[in-house]
């Protein structure tokens, strides 16, 4: 552990728990999570990215969508991502949760990912190999030292906006606001 | 005045060395699976991470019993003897600890139960199960011990045995060190004893809905457990040590030991778990309490 | 001094002038039995002291015993005169406004007749007397038996009738041999001249006799009758029949055995005798769904207690048994009193149909559990004093045998209580009809439940009182010679 | 007039008078009776420290009947006072809607009267009628709420009078032996009787006091009767009437039979009987808490419990040496004190609930009724032990003197039993108050104000005698004392003595200072949000109302594994019994034919059969 790595531990301990302790919620909908299990597992082994693998989004701050997304998936991906404890990152995993991919023309399926929670980062390709998801939690990394990996702020701060679009693609949303939607815009 | 230190020290030094051996458990797994693994420092890295989160609690109940295991894990500490030093010699003995011993899971009962969630609640109720399980060889085996030596104060007991030698090495008391050595591995909770937070059926079970705080004190309570099983082992079996140095060496050899077999086996169903500790560890230690009692008369 | 005769006389002049009054005016008719026990009572009460003193002997038409008929008041004697009048007196007022309809005077004649016979029986010191008071006490309650003139009534008065008929002359043909054996019939002339006979020779009197007392006094197996009979009669006479008749049999049979022939040697089989009629009669009360049916086969049991107590023939024991003869007359009339109002309100025999009748007659409830807890002995009721008598004179008179008897009484009376206690949870904690109040007991029942209920409470509260009386009342049946002496 | 009639005399007649009152308005009565019986709570607590004896009444078929009063009667008659004043103010407002109100007051006291009768009674004859009022006063009481409550009362009673039958063999049989009943000339006579009356007599004794505290061959009613009764009797029920039995084992074994000081001496029976009493304890103690494991119904899991408790008191008051019995009593009252509670929680939540003690459709209540989870979480924590509650103290004196004592099977089972304990109450208070609440009682309201308060006060006293288990064990040590042990050296948190001891202050102390500690770190370190139980780990998808909740057959795979071990086979035996009974009598009735013939034929057989046996065997 060199020099300054040693300082940035000194100066702001939070943030470099928050880079070297990803712990990720993998969202096996879709065909990415094919690359999911070589990744963690003795081939490419992600823990020494100290990213592991975790049960519950309580537990997790990385939030890895692998796969297109449903509609009705995407419930289940609002609900998880709210539950994660701030901070929190959304990385996009393969080319369906950025723009649709192959499913650009299906009616159920969900284009445009970032208008309903905010993503900190996307992993083009489909599919991207294991590799992939390495550059991904470095950039991650950078990302988190220079203050750039503000998806949850913005959730917060926009709330309202991401809550209309949520209720828009999911009319009848039954559970109630994360946040107090008049103090967001 | 060394004695007011080591109020403080034996707690520090429980959670420092639960710590470094969660650390040296998930290096040590990554070797055997043939990988680079973590940094040893990693649990400290995630226990920064969970303490700088943001948190969701579920209530009183929810941060108060967990506040009362840790608590209780850390009081438990001071009733070791951490080489020849023990804060607490005079209050009980090895009845209290046994009874303390309850503080810790039935914290996390509370607390997660007061988290409503079902996947908690089912953990919770193998982790009780397993408990029974592994309560009968143990109480049988802390009974042996007890009669044996003829006290129930477990400073007594390691000074007995720093005297005639280990309990491991005397011949009745050998078959409850082996029914020990058997239900080891349950009473750390690793496999094949892994029912309770079996990440993959219930989600990790009763930690499911801590996050941040909440799961840095539940990790902090489960290396403390971690320690405290250990170091009763080593303490009722192993004769202790003369000073803390051999005495954590000791029982970084008993872990390691429950490594090796955590990281190859499988794990037990919650009722094959139970039907095997209630037979076998159980069989040998009693077969030891009734020897110690013939022979001890 | 009064003189005992007029225990006998007044009541039955008074019976047969019942028919008279009722001829004049049919409203006083009624009072008639209430003026007759009332100055038995009275009598009874001036009596205690002399009789304290010692035996009164009253010799009818001045003839000498052994050659003249005598009456013989001791303590036990004037002990059960007093206990018929007191029970007849709360019957009687009873069954002012209980019995309405039917032959009214008739009821009040036998009713009193019933009653002299009983005091006689109790009272005479004479073999063929005590034939004669008998066949007054037996005829009169066969009519009272069927005094409802319904179906079953009738039925059981004629069985009541035959089998009471054969056990009368039984009982005659074992006084004739008594008369053959003796050529007197005098009780104290036999008791002083039963020695010099032989044994052998008069065991089969004794044993006529005893089947034919036996069948009055309920000892199994000559009770068939009584299940019948108790159950068919109107409240007031069966609570009459079990309170009194019975137990003034059962007083006959102890008389013999003690008094006239004094063999000592029968009494462990008497005692056999009395726990078998007590195992059969609480287990036939325990089978019953009848409230009326079940009362009797209790009486039953409660005969086999007495007669074992009677048959240890220790003083405690013996003292025990006259305590359960006062509880017995007492609970039982008390429970056949409450239970016929019950039942005249239910309208139905069935323990199921009584449910909930604890809330619509509170009073009469109450005087059915008091009863109810007062037979199976539980303190502070008149029931537990005789109990804790008894066992304890079995115990301190010892030996295996008798030990397991008692066993056995106990063992009885934990049946007794899975019965009583089934009725008083239908009574109160079972959901019945629910009917409004206003339909209570009438004040002169209520006036002798109330009575009942009172003294049950004293004698188990104070038991001292009756206990020191009984003491002597008991010496007085055990000791033959003393009876000889004082009378002859 | 003395203190003892005095406070006997103002127990029944505060009776008698509570029914009279209760006639005329049930609340008065009520109010009356709770009068009543703070009033008699304050006169035993005069009571304290006094010893003397006293005839109060010779109207008794000549047995001088007497009163007698020293530190064992008085801390029992303390303990049920105090817990009956408690019920009391419970039944305030549980009983307030409910009908015979009066009825249901004046039977509780008499109850409690008669409890005082018996603890303060100085010879066996009062010491046997105060328990017959005792008996039937109960089997009125348990049969109070109709339904079930009926067989329950029934199945009570006919038991009670098996042991009250047993026991009245036992006293007459003492009476012809010895002349007296009275107790303090009994203890003198009863040691130097030989070893077979000892034994029988302890034997005739033991039925009686073992079915009363239900040891576990005579337990069967125990569970009909607390779970049938209404909850307010069922905590004196449990609480201290039970308990008469261990009362009446102390004072037949070490009052009279002075089994301090033969326990440990050759040629008498006393020690064969305690070690068979002492194995009974623990077989008591083992297989009801893991029947109770099984139970569905809240009330019926605690009374499993309340017989599984009472063999931890029958075990340390059968090893009898000084500890253990000071264990066993202090177990007493600690018992008596956390089931008491634990009965009343449960009977505040049936009060809020509709009277729902179904564990697999409550949950979640803790929001609801805050006061009432208190008071099941201290319950439990006593009734498991877990330190510096007052159950702890008491079962590590028993497990002490077991284990020093060289019983390690005895303790075994003790211990085990504590553990079996745990799984049933956490089930137990996890189905009724954590967990998701079901939204039909979204809008229960918290329990009132009069069930708040004694169950606050029992809480209070758990940690108190926890904390400072001192407090009563010094009036326990006087009571071992008084049967001529060797007094414990008791200090205010303790017990000081060789090879252990105890010091639950320290222990206090250092819990504090910890919680204190990780408090700290949290404040400091931790932010949380509070969300409601909706927000729940769910794999993503909305959590399910009235359907996300695991209580029913919460421990499967071991009840799969243990059931078919756990029937309560002497329940069935005793079934079977009476129905054999019954159909023995339905067979018996049959000898009345209703045919007259017969009835002769039975007459004439009669007579002929025994001329025939005179003239041929002539016994006679």
């Amino acid at each position: 552990m060199d020099r300054n790595q040693l300082v940035k531990w000194l100066e702001s301990p939070a943030k470099m728990g928050h880079k070297y302790s990803l712990h990720a919620v993998y969202f096996c909908t879709g065909c990415g999570i094919i690359e999911v299990p070589p990744s963690i597992t003795a081939r490419w082994d992600a823990e020494r990215f100290g990213v592991l693998p975790s049960a519950s989004p309580r537990h997790a701050n990385l939030f890895l969508i692998t796969g297109y997304v449903s509609v009705k998936t995407l419930r289940a991906i609002i609900q998880t991502y709210d539950q994660m404890p701030e901070p929190k990152y959304a990385v996009g995993f393969g080319s369906c949760p950025i723009n649709g991919g192959m499913y650009w023309d299906s009616y159920n399926t969900i284009k445009h990912l970032d208008k309903y929670i905010p993503i900190d980062g996307w992993i083009a390709g489909c599919m991207p190999r294991p590799e992939a998801i390495f550059v991904a939690v470095t950039h991650l990394w950078t990302l988190i030292d220079k203050d750039m990996a503000d998806g949850y702020k913005r959730y917060r701060k926009h709330y309202a906006a991401y809550r209309a679009n949520q209720e828009k693609a999911l009319p009848g949303l039954d559970w109630p606001p994360l946040f107090p939607l008049e103090g967001s815009e | 005045m060394t004695k007011m230190i080591w109020y403080v020290l034996s707690p520090l030094i429980a959670l420092v060395v639960g710590i470094l051996l969660m650390g040296l458990s998930r290096k040590l797994l990554a070797r055997i699976h043939w990988r680079v693994g973590p940094p040893i420092l990693q649990p400290v890295i995630d226990l920064i991470r969970f303490l700088s989160q943001k948190s969701a609690s579920h209530g009183f109940l929810f941060d108060s019993g967990l506040i009362l295991s840790l608590a209780g894990s850390l009081v438990l500490t001071l009733f070791l003897p951490l080489g020849q030093y023990t804060p607490m010699s005079g209050s009980g003995g090895l009845l209290v600890i046994l009874y303390v011993m309850l503080l810790g899971p039935l914290g996390i009962a509370f607390s997660s139960g007061g988290a409503a969630n079902p996947y908690a609640s089912i953990g919770i109720s193998r982790k009780l199960m397993l408990a029974m399980g592994y309560e009968l060889p143990l109480l049988l085996i802390v009974l042996t011990v007890m009669t044996g030596y003829r006290t129930i104060s477990i400073v007594e007991v390691v000074r007995i045995q720093q005297a005639q030698g280990w309990a491991i090495a005397t011949f009745p008391l050998l078959l409850s060190a082996l029914a020990y050595i058997l239900i080891l591995p349950a009473i750390l909770g690793m496999r094949p004893f892994e029912v309770v937070g079996a990440a993959q059926e219930i989600s990790s079970g009763p930690v499911v809905e801590f996050g941040g705080p909440h799961l840095a004190l539940s990790t902090l309570q489960h290396a403390l457990t971690t320690y405290i099983g250990l170091s009763l082992f080593v303490n009722l079996m192993l004769g202790g040590g003369s000073n803390p140095v051999f005495f954590l060496l000791k029982m970084l050899v008993v872990f390691v030991l429950c490594l090796c077999v955590h990281a190859v086996f499988p794990r037990f169903r919650v009722d094959q778990a139970i039907r095997y500790l209630w037979r076998w560890p159980a069989l040998v230690a009693m077969a030891g309490l009734v020897l110690t009692v013939l022979m001890g008369g | 001094m009064v003189n005992p005769v007029l225990l006998l006389a007044v009541p039955m002049g008074l019976a047969f002038t019942v028919p008279v009054i009722e001829r004049i005016t049919g409203r006083v008719s009624r009072w008639v039995p209430v003026a007759a026990m009332l100055f038995n009572l009275v009598l009874c009460v001036r009596l205690i002291p002399a009789v304290l003193e010692g035996p009164v002997i009253v010799q009818l038409g001045g003839f000498v015993p052994p050659f003249g008929i005598n009456l013989y008041v001791g303590p036990l004697g004037l002990f059960f005169a007093g206990l018929i009048a007191l029970a007849g007196l709360v019957i009687s007022v009873y069954s002012l406004t209980y019995i309405r309809t039917g032959p009214l005077a008739r009821y009040h004649m036998l009713y009193i007749l019933l009653l002299v016979g009983a005091t006689g029986v109790a009272l005479t010191g004479d073999l063929f007397n005590l034939f004669v008071f008998f066949e007054i006490l037996c005829i009169s309650s066969y009519a009272l038996v069927a005094y409802n003139g319904d179906r079953a009534g009738l039925e059981s008065s004629v069985k009541y009738l035959i089998q009471g008929s054969v056990g009368s002359s039984m009982l005659l043909v074992g006084i004739g041999m008594l008369y053959g054996i003796f050529g007197t019939l005098n009780m104290a002339d036999i008791a002083r001249s039963v020695g010099m006979v032989d044994q052998g020779v008069l065991f089969v009197p004794l044993i006529f006799m005893l089947g034919g007392l036996g069948v009055e006094a309920a000892i199994f197996p000559m009770n068939a009758w009584l299940p019948d009979a108790h159950s068919s009669a109107p409240s007031s006479i069966s609570a009459v029949l079990s309170g009194i008749a019975i137990e003034v049999g059962l007083y006959a049979v102890a008389r013999m055995v003690f008094t006239v022939f004094g063999i000592s040697d029968l009494f462990l089989f008497l005692a056999f005798l009395g726990v078998l009629t007590l195992l059969i009669g609480e287990m036939c009360a325990f089978a019953q769904s009848n409230i009326k049916r079940m009362l009797a086969y209790s009486s039953i049991g409660q005969i086999g207690l007495i007669l074992f107590a009677l048959a240890v023939a220790s003083g405690v024991t013996v003292t025990g048994g006259l305590f359960q003869f006062v509880n017995h007359t007492f609970s039982k009339g008390l429970l056949f009193l409450s239970a016929g109002y019950l039942i005249y309100r239910s309208g139905s025999m069935e323990i199921s149909s009584l449910q909930g009748m604890g809330r619509r007659m509170p009073l009469t409830s109450l005087a059915f559990t008091v009863g109810s807890f007062s037979l199976v002995g539980l303190p502070p009721f008149a029931g537990f004093p005789g109990k804790f008598l008894i066992v304890r004179g079995a115990l301190e008179r010892g030996g295996t045998v008798i030990v397991v008897l008692t066993g056995l009484v106990l063992l009885c009376t934990i049946l007794e209580g899975a019965y009583f206690f089934r009725v008083v949870q239908a009574l109160y904690f079972r959901e019945g009809i629910s009917g409004g109040s206003g339909e209570r007991a009438p004040a002169a029942a209520a006036v002798a439940m109330i009575l009942l209920m009172m003294l049950i409470l004293a004698l188990g509260a104070y038991p001292q009182f009756a206990e020191t009386f009984l003491r002597s009342a008991a010496s007085d049946l055990m000791g033959a010679v003393e009876h000889v002496g004082s009378v002859l | 007039m003395t203190g003892v009639e005095i406070i006997l005399a103002a127990a029944f007649a505060g009776a008698l008078l509570t029914w009279f009152i209760g006639r005329t308005s049930s609340t008065a009565g009520s109010a009356f009776a709770v009068a009543v019986l703070l009033a008699l709570t304050a006169l035993v607590a005069l009571l304290h420290g006094r010893v003397y004896e006293t005839v109060f009444y010779r109207g008794f078929l000549g047995l001088p009947m007497s009163l007698r009063t020293d530190s064992l009667s008085w801390f029992f008659a303390m303990a049920t006072t105090v817990l009956a004043a408690l019920s009391g103010i419970f039944s305030l407002s549980y009983m307030k809607d409910r009908k015979n109100t009066g009825f249901f007051n004046t039977m509780l006291l008499l109850v409690n009267a008669a409890m005082l009768g018996v603890v303060f009674s100085g010879d066996l004859l009062s010491f046997f009628i105060f328990w017959e009022i005792m008996s039937w006063s109960t089997f009125l009481l348990i049969s109070f709420n109709r339904g079930q409550g009926v067989n329950a009362g029934l199945k009570y009673i006919v038991m009670s009078l098996v042991g009250s039958m047993a026991m009245l063999v036992g006293i007459g049989w003492l009476l012809g032996a010895f002349g007296t009943l009275n107790i303090a000339r009994l203890s003198e006579l009863i040691p130097s009787a030989s070893g077979g009356h000892q034994l029988v007599l302890l034997l005739l004794f033991g039925i009686a006091f073992g079915i009363k505290n239900a040891v576990m061959p005579l337990h069967t009613w125990l569970p009909d009767a607390y779970t049938e009764a209404p909850s307010p009797f069922t905590a004196v029920l449990s609480g201290m009437l039970t308990r008469m039995g261990i009362f009446g084992f102390l004072l037949i074994l070490y009052v009279m039979a002075g089994a301090a000081r033969v326990l440990h001496s050759p040629g008498s029976t006393v020690p064969t009987y305690n070690v068979v009493l002492a194995w009974l304890g623990a077989v008591t103690i083992v297989v009801p808490t893991f029947i109770a494991m099984l139970q569905n119904d809240a009330k019926r899991l605690l009374a499993w419990h309340g017989i599984g408790q009472g063999g931890y008191m029958i075990l340390g008051m059968a090893f009898g040496t000084g500890m253990g019995l000071a264990g066993g009593i202090f177990h007493t009252l600690n018992h008596a004190i956390y089931i008491v509670l634990l009965f009343m929680s449960v009977g505040a939540v049936q009060h809020r609930t509709g009277g729902v003690r179904d564990l697999n459709s409550l949950g979640g209540l803790a929001r609801k009724m805050p006061v009432a989870f208190i008071g099941a979480l201290m319950g439990i924590s006593g009734l498991i032990g877990v330190p510096l509650t007052n159950g702890f103290v008491s079962k590590w004196m028993i497990y002490r003197t077991l284990i020093l004592g060289g019983a390690p099977f005895l303790a075994f089972a003790a211990l085990i039993g504590s553990w079996g304990t745990i799984l049933s109450v956490y089930k137990f208070l996890h189905n009724v108050f954590l967990g998701q609440l079901p939204s039909k009682y979204e809008n229960v309201r918290s329990s009132p104000v009069s069930m708040k308060i004694p169950i606050l006060v029992l809480s209070f006293a758990i940690l108190l005698f926890g904390i400072l288990p001192g407090l009563p064990l010094k009036v326990i040590d006087g009571i071992v004392v008084s049967f001529g042990l060797p007094s414990l050296d008791v200090s205010l948190w303790g017990i000081a003595s060789e090879a252990g001891t105890l010091n639950t202050v320290n222990l206090f102390a250092a819990l504090a200072v910890g919680v204190l500690v990780v408090l700290a770190f949290v404040r400091i370190l931790g932010r949380s949000e509070r969300v409601g139980q909706d927000s729940n780990y769910s794999a993503g998808c909305g959590v399910p109302r009235d359907r996300y909740n695991y209580t029913a057959r919460y421990y499967d795979p071991l009840f799969r594994m243990i059931s078919p071990y756990l029937k309560d086979f002497f329940s069935t035996l005793y079934d079977g019994l009476a129905r054999g009974i019954g159909s023995l009598c339905e067979a018996v009735r049959m000898i009345y034919t209703g045919y007259v013939s017969s009835y002769v034929m039975y007459i004439l057989l009669f007579i002929s059969a025994m001329i025939f046996i005179h003239l041929t065997w002539n016994p006679w």
